[in-house]
């Protein structure tokens, strides 16, 4: 019975891990990217949610708005920095030679906006753990003595369905076709018309909308929101993105639910304090057996000499 | 000289079921200047790959100066003097013309102590390495990303970085392509040259008059097997190579010259 | 020398020392993710050593680096399987698993810390800082740095031309960690504390950043991107009070404004992070610059030899 | 010199912001307080403040800047135990009082010679509240512990002191059940805990963690009482917990109705934090302690006759110092507060929150030195 | 239908093309040549907008395209086969093809791509292998066919015959001439002088990125300068 409910427990973990996940591998397998904004934008949802929803709007603006209402605007924001972010790393990627490290390139600008975002909210809202009050309603469901959280199986509910319309989108589309190719030579896909301009914002737009479901269903679930509350999500969120498989769709959701799997049975046998260990040894042990991952494809290099 | 430095036993090489290589054998004299010619596709570059180590062979061995190489790894290949150049220009972006071509020079090294000793401007290696490029009359161009040189002076620094090895045998895989006849003809002067130094040359290359005017031997490469191998004088009268590689034009083309 | 100085350059040096061992990973093609990880590894060390044998400062500075060293090779052989995003992630996750292991070890002091016997000012680390990159500068113009760069660019072209892929990686590795330990056996003695929160992930990434920005292609890099890093918020400081109390005037104010909140330091570093990298996609100094400058600087030489 | 320099290490970016900010702002007050009423040997204070941006490498350079360079005579702060470990070095090297302002972290100032502390450490508070508890024949046979074990505080408390003094008062306590500082599902934990169902849940963890476990174990049905000592003792857990937090007991090292001194402080420090944006629905005791800590030092200096005369710097600095021995100081956080070894003997107020307010539920004085 | 006035190209420091104007009639091949470095390569990116002009005009049908995106001319017809091949090595050859009709919506794209598939059967063959995997020439093949599934109105090629086997580079030359008979323009830059100059109505040499000479192609075979200066002598047969 407890097992059965640590087990629902980390089913639940793990939805909140695979969301994020997924917008992690989305960059990653799409445009070769490591987009450290993600757990921002995860973190500005739920705090501008927070925000918009109780008082304090930055900047002297006016609140109070019910909490679906200031959840949407949240969303909409995490949407519009990671277009932001789009305009001011990724055009600038230029894979031009196709060497080891020149992928890394916009982790700079990336991480720059990190701290731009993460210092804009603490100037805001201070660094304190905030109170999120969503709608009144039990959110818990009692399932014959075990408890579900009703947001979680919506998060992840509405994931799956997201990743569903995105592997098609990939593979009938030739927007699919496009990014790959911008994200392989720039140079080429230029060539043959593909506009970068136009079509690598829609991966960011996913991704904001990805993390700004995220970071709003966690607000609701968990009812608090912190300047603090993407950095746990997000590290774990690579891990399951690697373990699942580096730019695979589905191998980061499942990933992401090996993940909340892994924390959440350490935590029950073993004990919190080693959660660290376990799901990253696990993470590197994994890389060195297998870094295709679970699911994964391993990437091909600069072609035949 | 009728030693051979090179030579192939029934070499195959398939890829998930294309067999790329079909049962090649052939020999390269000492001090050739010969070719490996064939149409598009036919396996010229897989069977570099095969002799210099990208590839191992599925049946077949590489003998080369009397040793059975098929077996030891890539690096260790060019060791033995087996120096190639690569169709797709494959220099190394970030270092200078100069470093790609000391680079070369890595065959070389004999001590670990060459290996922490500077390569400043006074150094013997970068001396080397700039009179190599004098030799092919190319200026180092100080400054200048390799990646955004002209296509032809890229090719060009392709075989002086091959050469810097001192290999025994050079290979030479479409050195001319992206090369104007004024320069594929100083090209073929300076591999004339080398090969006078006693280095052998082999060479894949579609340009028929630089074959023609460097090589004596040419071997002829169709669907992976072999389909002609002979001097470079008779090649364009044999119907199979016609047929598969040159086309009738080259065929006219000699008449002409008889004319 | 004021006291302020004196802490911030053995700040700078201790992060510019830490900055080049991960760029001789970097430089080699290995995206090292882990350098808090390894630093931690150099920091405890030496807090660990000095505190149970009485053995001279340099010496257990000596034994933290070889230490991180002696684990980053360790390391190095089962990680050179993996490459770009992935190495990224391996070395990412490593330094997560020393921090786990160390935070869950009691005579490491655990979630306490360690506090370090021996202190240095900032002399010590200074002249270490130079010395790190005179030797960087040196292993860069030999034939090993040539090999790494190579690497770096195209590994089977590499291993054609006679490279050992292996050998070139897994040093260049090593001795990347060895600097790092290096760096923290420094952090150990020039703060006198020690605990697992300082060595986090954030370090981690900040600390390649340094390199990315700086840029990975000379040893310029390292020393420019953590000059830039460590400096700005510093300067930021005095400027930025400075600025919105001239801002202020401007706009008629006549009374003293209240100081900017000082998370706008970090905002401003973010923001010119973010535009650098617009500006120089590769890194703050390119090969291409340096060469640039030394050609023009012997062309004028040349010049001058042919006036004279 | 007109001025007396006093120095203070806080905290006003980083992560530790929103703890930090408020200790600044119960400095300013203390200093404009003491400025007004004619400063320190009539001479106002020179507060010259250095942010750490929570960084401790920083709060080292702090103490070397304001020891080397801007000469004050005594130093304020650092803020957290992760800096004060840091600059309580530089403070020995420097030969220069050091009052830590919200560093509780067990044994933090053993073997310092310049470094002393106005709190009061968490084994004392946390037995008063048991003590108390009993007093008011609140159930307490069974226990279980929650701890933060990567935050220094918590993790000293939840593995060390809470399983001692909870055996000692009888209670029996299952192993310590560690999270971690940014664990925020806790669920698995609580599950465990709702199974044995033991009469309190002692927690030690910042207001976030303690926050996030109260709403879980609301969640999975939880009716016994949470306690915890000072860690998550602040006024805003109030708002933070919401209604789920409604029985919690914790401990603080300062009641605002304790004087009228106190509740002025209490007002005047809502109003200015309030002004400088930062949200306080009352004082922390490390604010409270903070404040005092200025008023010490002004004690201190006026019982060394200090100058401020930069020539004489090192001498006054000394007497500054040696007047922490044997020191009794009153102030809003208690009357006659002696030291024992370096850290202060301070009351415990046990508060409640009932009806979403921060009310006291008991109070132990401070104890005797020897 | 296209017409370039005075282009300037300059990467920093070096001027790679300085002022140089050209046109092409709509069914007519014009070629570009020139030594290494000559500039042909960056003047063909400047046109087709992968390298911004640093100065002149290049109008397209009478729409000026100067400051236009490259998808902007790719729509227009306006399409370029790379120096280098750079086809896109992780997707298969059936893939790269498709990449070739990317702003294509028609269906004949299927059907054109099976014409491809005749006219080069080693691509046929290999239809579903990763491109990477390609010989040199199947991967020039690859970029030629790539280019024509964009329906081009105008078609430049860099240096097209590189890597090619005599045999196809015949087949090549024959498709030229049937694309610009069925009046598709044609800017054909080629180290592989004779031949160009062959097909070629008119043609510019470039030198040091200015235009040298310009003529028809008869002139420039006959001119006897530009065989010294350019050519290097005739070709480097041995008498
Ligand atoms: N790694 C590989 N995987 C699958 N097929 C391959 C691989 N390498 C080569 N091939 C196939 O083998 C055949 C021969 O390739 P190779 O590069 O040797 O031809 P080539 O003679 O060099 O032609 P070209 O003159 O165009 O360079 C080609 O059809 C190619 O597609
Ligand atoms: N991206 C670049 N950055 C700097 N210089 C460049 C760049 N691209 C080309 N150049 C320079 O511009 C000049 C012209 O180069 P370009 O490639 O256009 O010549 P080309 O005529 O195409 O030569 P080839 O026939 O060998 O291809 C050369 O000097 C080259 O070094
Ligand atoms: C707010 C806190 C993190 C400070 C804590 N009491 C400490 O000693 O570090
Ligand atoms: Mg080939
Ligand atoms: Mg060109």
């Amino acid at each position: 019975m407890l097992f059965l409910q640590q087990l629902v427990n980390a089913l639940m973990l793990g939805s909140v891990y695979v969301t994020v996940a997924v917008a992690f591998t989305l960059t990653i397998g799409i445009l070769n990217f490591l987009n450290f904004t993600i757990p921002t934008l995860f973190m500005l949802a739920g705090m501008l949610g927070w925000a918009l929803s109780s008082w304090g709007l930055p900047f002297g603006l006016g609140g109070p708005i019910h909490w679906l209402p200031a959840i949407m605007l949240g969303i909409l924001a995490a949407i519009i920095v990671s277009l932001i972010v789009e305009r001011f790393t990724f055009r600038y990627l230029k894979t031009k030679y196709g060497d080891s490290t020149e992928h890394a390139i916009p982790l700079v600008s990336s991480l720059g906006f990190l701290l731009i975002v993460e210092n804009l909210v603490r100037i805001a809202y201070g660094t304190e753990g905030r109170r999120f009050e969503g709608p009144d309603a039990d959110l818990t469901l009692h399932v014959g003595g075990i408890l579900v959280r009703v947001p979680q199986l919506v998060s992840l509910l509405i994931t799956v369905l997201i990743v569903l319309g995105l592997t098609q989108l990939l593979k009938r589309s030739r927007i699919g076709r496009g990014l790959r190719a911008i994200a392989e030579n720039p140079d080429a896909a230029n060539v043959l018309g593909v506009d970068t301009a136009k079509i690598v914002p829609v991966v960011f737009m996913l991704t904001g909308v990805l993390c700004g479901l995220a970071g709003a269903l966690f607000a609701v679930n968990y009812g608090e929101v912190s300047p603090m509350m993407g950095e746990d999500v997000g590290a774990k969120a690579i891990a399951g993105m690697v373990i699942g498989g580096l730019g695979s769709i589905w191998g980061a959701v499942l990933g992401g639910l090996v993940v909340g799997f892994l924390e959440l049975m350490t935590v029950h046998f073993i004990g919190a304090d080693t959660v660290q260990v376990v799901v990253w040894g696990a993470l590197l042990l994994m890389l060195i057996v297998k870094p295709s991952g679970l699911l994964g494809h391993n990437s091909i290099g600069k072609g035949k000499l | 000289m009728t030693e051979t430095i090179l030579k192939l036993t029934n070499l195959s090489k398939g890829f998930g079921g294309v067999q790329v290589i079909d049962d090649c054998s052939f020999d390269v004299p000492r001090g050739a200047r010969m070719a490996l010619i064939g149409p598009n596709g036919a396996g010229k570059t897989t069977i570099f790959n095969l002799m210099s180590g990208v590839y191992t062979p599925d049946t077949g061995r590489v003998i080369f100066d009397g040793e059975d190489i098929t077996d030891i790894p890539s690096r260790m290949r060019v060791r033995r003097g087996m120096a190639r150049s690569f169709q797709n220009i494959r220099l190394m972006p970030h270092l200078s013309v100069v470093e790609n071509i000391m680079l070369g020079q890595h065959a070389q090294v004999g001590s670990p102590l060459d290996m922490v000793t500077p390569l400043l401007k006074r150094s013997r290696w970068r001396r080397e390495a700039e009179a190599l490029l004098a030799d092919m009359d190319m200026e180092s161009y100080p400054g200048e990303v390799v990646a955004t040189l002209p296509y032809g002076v890229r090719k060009k620094i392709e075989v002086v970085r091959a050469l810097a090895s001192r290999p025994k045998m050079l290979m030479l895989d479409e050195p001319a392509a992206g090369l104007n006849p004024s320069e594929t003809a100083a090209l073929r002067d300076f591999l004339v040259q080398i090969s006078e130094t006693g280095v052998t040359i082999l060479i894949v290359e579609h340009d028929m008059s630089l074959v023609r005017s460097l090589c004596d031997r040419a071997v002829v490469l169709n669907f992976g097997r072999l389909i002609y191998d002979g001097s470079t004088k008779e090649v364009q009268h044999d119907p199979q190579v016609l047929e598969a590689y040159l086309g009738s034009r080259h065929a006219e083309a000699k008449g002409e010259v008889h004319a | 020398m004021s006291g302020y100085m004196a802490g911030i350059i053995s700040i700078l040096a201790i992060n510019v020392i830490f900055a080049y061992g991960i760029f001789l990973s970097v430089a080699s093609g290995q995206l090292n993710l882990g350098g808090a990880g390894f630093q931690a590894l150099g920091a405890y060390a030496a807090a660990m050593i000095s505190a149970n044998y009485d053995l001279p400062l340099f010496a257990a500075m000596l034994a933290g680096m070889v230490i991180a060293g002696l684990i980053g090779v360790a390391l190095a052989f089962p990680i050179l399987r993996t490459k770009g995003v992935y190495l990224v992630l391996a070395t990412f996750a490593f330094a997560e698993v020393v921090a786990g292991v160390i935070i869950n070890t009691e005579f490491l002091g655990g979630a306490m810390g360690l506090s370090v016997p021996g202190y240095v000012d900032w002399q010590p680390p200074a002249i270490a800082a130079v010395l790190v990159c005179l030797f960087v500068f040196y292993l860069m113009s030999t034939r090993f740095g040539l090999a790494m760069r190579a690497i770096h660019d195209d590994e089977d072209v590499s291993d054609l031309m006679g490279v050992s892929i292996r050998n070139v990686k897994v040093v260049a590795f090593g001795v990347g960690a060895a600097l790092a330990g290096l760096s923290g056996a420094f952090y150990a003695f020039s703060f006198g504390f020690v605990e697992v929160q300082s060595f986090n992930a954030l370090v981690s990434i900040y600390v390649l950043l340094y390199v990315l920005l700086g840029g990975t292609q000379t040893p310029w890099g390292p020393l420019v991107g953590a000059a830039f890093f460590t400096l700005l918020p510093e300067l930021l400081r005095e400027l930025l009070p400075a600025i919105t109390q001239g801002v202020a005037n401007i706009f008629g104010a006549t009374a003293d404004v209240a100081p900017p909140d000082e998370s706008w330091r970090f905002v401003i570093l973010g923001v010119l992070a973010v535009v650098m990298m617009a500006v120089r996609p590769e890194g703050v100094v390119t090969r291409t610059m340096v060469e640039r400058l030394r050609f023009r600087r012997n062309r004028n030489k040349s010049l001058e030899e042919v006036a004279q | 010199q007109d001025t007396i320099k006093i120095g203070h290490i806080g905290v006003a970016s980083g992560f530790l912001k929103s703890y930090g900010e408020p200790s600044n702002v119960a400095v300013d007050i203390a200093v404009e307080e003491i400025n007004a009423a004619g400063g320190i040997n009539g001479k106002p204070i020179e507060l010259i403040r250095y942010d750490t941006g929570s960084d401790p490498k920083q709060a080292a350079v702090a103490a070397r800047s304001l020891g080397r360079d801007d000469e004050v005579l005594a130093i304020a702060g650092p803020f957290s135990s992760g800096e004060a470990s840091v600059a309580l070095n530089d403070a020995d090297r420097l030969k220069i009082l050091m009052l830590p302002t919200s560093s509780s972290a067990p044994g933090l100032t053993e073997g310092r010679k310049y470094g002393w502390r106005l709190t009061e450490d968490e084994h004392k508070q946390f037995g008063r509240l048991l003590a108390a508890m009993k007093e008011k024949g609140l159930p307490m046979a069974t226990a279980e512990i929650v701890y933060v074990s990567d935050e220094v505080v918590a993790n000293a408390a939840g593995t060390k002191l809470y399983p001692e003094l909870l055996s000692a008062a009888g209670v029996e306590v299952g192993d310590p059940i560690p999270v971690q500082w940014k664990t925020f599902d806790m669920s698995a934990q609580v599950a465990n805990i709702v199974q044995s169902n033991p009469d309190i849940v002692a927690v030690a963890a910042l207001p976030e963690s303690a926050s996030k476990l109260i709403a879980e174990l609301d969640r999975q049905g939880y009716e016994g009482r949470v306690i915890g000592s000072q860690i998550f003792s602040d006024p805003n857990v109030v708002e933070l917990f919401g209604p789920e937090g409604d029985g919690t007991l914790v401990v603080a090292g300062f009641w605002k109705g304790r004087t009228e001194q106190a509740s002025n402080f209490n007002e005047k420090f809502v109003a200015l934090a309030n002004e400088r944006g930062i949200h306080k629905l009352g004082a922390h005791h490390s604010d409270a302690q903070a404040y005092d800590t200025i008023y010490l030092i002004k004690q201190l200096m006026e019982a060394a006759g200090t100058t401020g005369d930069p020539a004489k710097l090192e001498e006054e600095r000394q007497a500054i110092a040696d007047q922490m021995e044997g020191v009794i100081f009153s102030g809003i956080l208690g009357d006659n507060i002696c030291f024992d070894g370096h850290d202060a003997e301070l009351p415990g107020y046990i508060i409640e929150i009932t009806g979403g307010e921060w009310t006291k539920f008991a109070e132990a004085p401070a104890d005797a030195c020897e | 239908m296209l017409e370039v006035e005075t282009l300037g190209v300059t990467y920093g420091r070096t001027q790679a093309v300085k002022g140089v104007s050209l046109t092409v009639a709509p069914g007519e091949i014009v070629t570009v040549l020139g030594a290494n470095g000559a500039g042909k390569t960056s003047l063909l990116r400047a046109l087709q907008g992968a390298v911004k002009p640093a100065s002149g005009r290049i109008t397209f049908n009478g729409r000026d395209l100067t400051g236009q995106s490259p998808a902007a001319r790719v729509k227009e017809g306006m399409v370029l086969v790379p120096e280098g091949r750079q086809i896109f090595v992780s997707m298969s050859v059936h893939e790269n093809l498709l990449m070739g009709a990317y702003l294509r919506r028609d269906d004949a794209v299927v059907a054109e791509i099976e014409a491809i598939y005749e006219r080069f059967p080693n691509l046929a063959d290999r239809r579903n292998a990763q491109a990477s995997s390609l010989s040199g020439g199947e991967q020039q093949m690859l970029a030629i066919g790539r280019a024509l599934v964009a329906r081009p109105r105008l078609i430049m090629l860099d240096e097209p015959s590189l890597g090619l086997s005599p045999l196809f580079v015949d087949k090549l030359f024959s498709l030229l001439g049937e694309l610009n008979r069925d009046g598709i323009g044609i800017l054909l830059v080629e180290q592989n002088t004779t031949m160009a100059l062959e097909i070629a109505q008119r043609g510019y040499v470039l030198e040091l990125g200015a235009v040298a000479i310009e003529g028809t192609a008869a002139e420039l075979s006959a001119d006897g300068a530009l065989t010294e200066a350019y050519l290097g002598g005739s070709e480097a047969e041995p008498a």
